[in-house]
């Protein structure tokens, strides 16, 4: 802020010794000269700038001070802008002049008006240098209550994964709808002594079965029928494979027809 | 507030007010200076501030502001915040639900895994889960129990309307998961199928 | 101070000496709650610290409590001098400030220098300027503006307040110069005019 509230070095072209560090380019330089004429800058002369302007950058070449690109360009069109004011008004280009010389005494109006906003702002009561605030303010908490969500249907899906997941894994064998061989031996023993001639092995199932109970009876049945044939306590015949199975009670050795 | 503080109690006041912590008068001297009466200007001080929101303190020879004490509620505005149970605490939430009063290495044996620490703090934080004596066997274990904030927020009027084991098993929610997934791809389970009906 | 500040006036003093950063009337209202007139609870503070040596102010619309600028001289640390800022960096604030939203290249019109790289980062790590969106014009530039902490910081209750303001928009100094110009020339004037409504 130290360049803020010292003035700025006013040039002077015969106590020259100014360094370009000090100016925020051409216009900041522009200004700089404007107020060494000490009026406002509404009432200010731009050929008596650029004169003032084009000594000062003559000065500056003559002490060899290097000199940025854009303040040579400003010489350059300012020098323009002087020459352009000199003539006759007949003769001038268009834009007039005149426009010119106003268009940069606006610039340097609306420049100077925001430094002068600058340095108010900067010298007004600023927080940490003129105002202070708490330096260690315990601070307002906002403490987070949590606000646990779980529903029925959670506790109770849980649990039943739980358990599910814990509880040993028990197979339990099915108990089948089979008829035993015991139980086929005695039913086919009994009923194939009541038959006189060729029945087929179906007619000695039971009555009335579950369709999965039905083939275990059939195959007991023909298992017992084998064994009970094995006995000679019957006989048995088929004409081909997969032709029906007959059965019937032992005949007499001469009434024997063809043997399986 | 008084209608003409002098400067002096003026910057007594606000050193108090920046200060980082309470000071002795020996430091608001190195403030403030010795132009005026540090005594009587901290005592006129405490006698404005009384009563208002904000005090001025003694502590130990040492002076600072600090909020009325009646108002701390304001300063520590809570918020509530929706949070879901972790998986850990909604099972051990169930098993007690289920098994109550449970001790925690009962709670342990029936999940399988251990039960952190933290899991039946947020348990009881939530009001759900309260300890409940102790069980008189070997080691005394704390057990815990089910509150009756756990039965309202679950709204349940009391333990046995928790679904048993059977409507659990109606439910399919007994299912193990594999199975449960065997049935989705399609293949058969046939066998199982006639035990489970 | 007052014989009998009541709790609401008290709840407000004591949120706004406890708080952090300044705080708007919804952030104060958050913690006392709405039992009492808040706007009126921070005129009467407002009136009661007026003199003293801590002083309550609204910036930007946001309210706290600071001491008094006569006693800076008392409560200055080294440590507390505020970064300094180039001239660059202070007319550029300045320019974005009386003129906001601006793009770079208007700040480069009003100085007749390009913006440095660093300037307009100097300001917003400050926390004083902030992008403001694009100018819906071809090249769509970034537009800047000032932010609540820069009302905060220079002691500005609204950009209403920035010195001098009010007289530099009356004498056109806040128009870009085309717009002058053609005022002054007579010309009718177009273009730019939304962008300084």
């Amino acid at each position: 802020m130290a360049d803020l509230f010292t003035p700025a070095p006013i040039p002077a072209p015969h106590t020259l010794t100014v360094s370009f560090d000090a100016w925020e380019g051409p216009l900041d330089l522009l200004l700089g000269l404007a107020r060494t004429q000490k009026v406002d800058l509404r009432e200010i002369s731009i050929l008596a700038l650029t004169e003032q302007y084009l000594a000062f950058i003559d000065s500056a070449r003559q002490l060899k001070l290097e000199l940025a690109a854009d303040y040579l360009v400003m010489a350059a069109w300012l020098a323009y802008l002087k020459s352009a004011l000199l003539l006759p008004r007949q003769e001038q280009p268009d834009p007039s002049p005149e426009d010119l010389a106003l268009r940069l005494q606006l610039r340097l109006q609306r420049l100077n008006a925001m430094r002068d906003a600058a340095a108010r702002l900067m010298a007004r009561d600023r927080i940490g240098r003129d105002v202070f605030p708490r330096r260690a303010p315990e601070g307002l908490r906002l403490v987070k209550k949590a606000q646990w969500r779980a529903s029925l249907y959670d506790l109770i899906a849980t649990y039943g994964q739980i358990r599910a997941r814990t509880q040993p894994v028990v197979h339990t064998i099915a108990v089948r709808p089979v008829m035993t061989l015991d139980e086929a031996i005695q039913r086919v023993g009994a009923l194939v002594g009541a038959a006189l001639d060729w029945t087929r092995l179906e007619s000695f199932l039971p009555p009335d079965l579950d369709p999965p109970k039905v083939k275990s009876a059939l195959a007991s049945s023909f298992v017992a029928a084998l064994e009970l044939a094995r006995q000679g306590r019957i006989e048995i015949q088929q004409d081909g494979i997969f032709q029906p199975i007959y059965l019937r009670a032992p005949m007499p050795a001469d009434h024997r027809g063809p043997l399986l | 507030m008084n209608p003409e503080p002098d400067d002096y109690l003026r910057a007594v006041e606000a050193a108090l007010f920046v200060a980082e912590h309470p000071l002795t008068p020996a430091e608001i001297r190195l403030h403030v200076g010795e132009a005026g009466d540090l005594d009587t200007a901290l005592r006129t001080l405490g006698d404005q501030y009384a009563g208002r929101g904000v005090n001025l303190v003694e502590r130990g020879g040492r002076w600072h502001f600090q909020t009325a004490a009646d108002l701390a509620h304001i300063l520590r505005r809570e918020k509530d915040e929706p949070r879901r149970l972790s998986r850990a605490a909604m099972e051990t939430l169930a098993i007690i639900a289920y098994h109550e009063p449970v001790s925690r290495a009962e709670i342990e044996a029936i999940r399988g895994v251990q039960v952190a620490k933290g899991t039946l703090d947020v348990l009881m934080e939530a009001g759900w889960v309260r300890p409940a004596g102790r069980r008189e066997v070997p080691g005394r274990p704390l057990i815990y129990a089910t509150t009756v904030e756990f039965l309202t927020h679950f709204g349940l009027s009391s333990r046995r309307d928790l679904p048993g084991i059977e409507d659990l098993r109606a439910a399919g929610l007994l299912d193990p998961v594999d199975l449960a997934l065997e049935g989705l791809t399609g293949q058969s389970v046939v066998e199982n199928d006639e035990e489970e009906a």
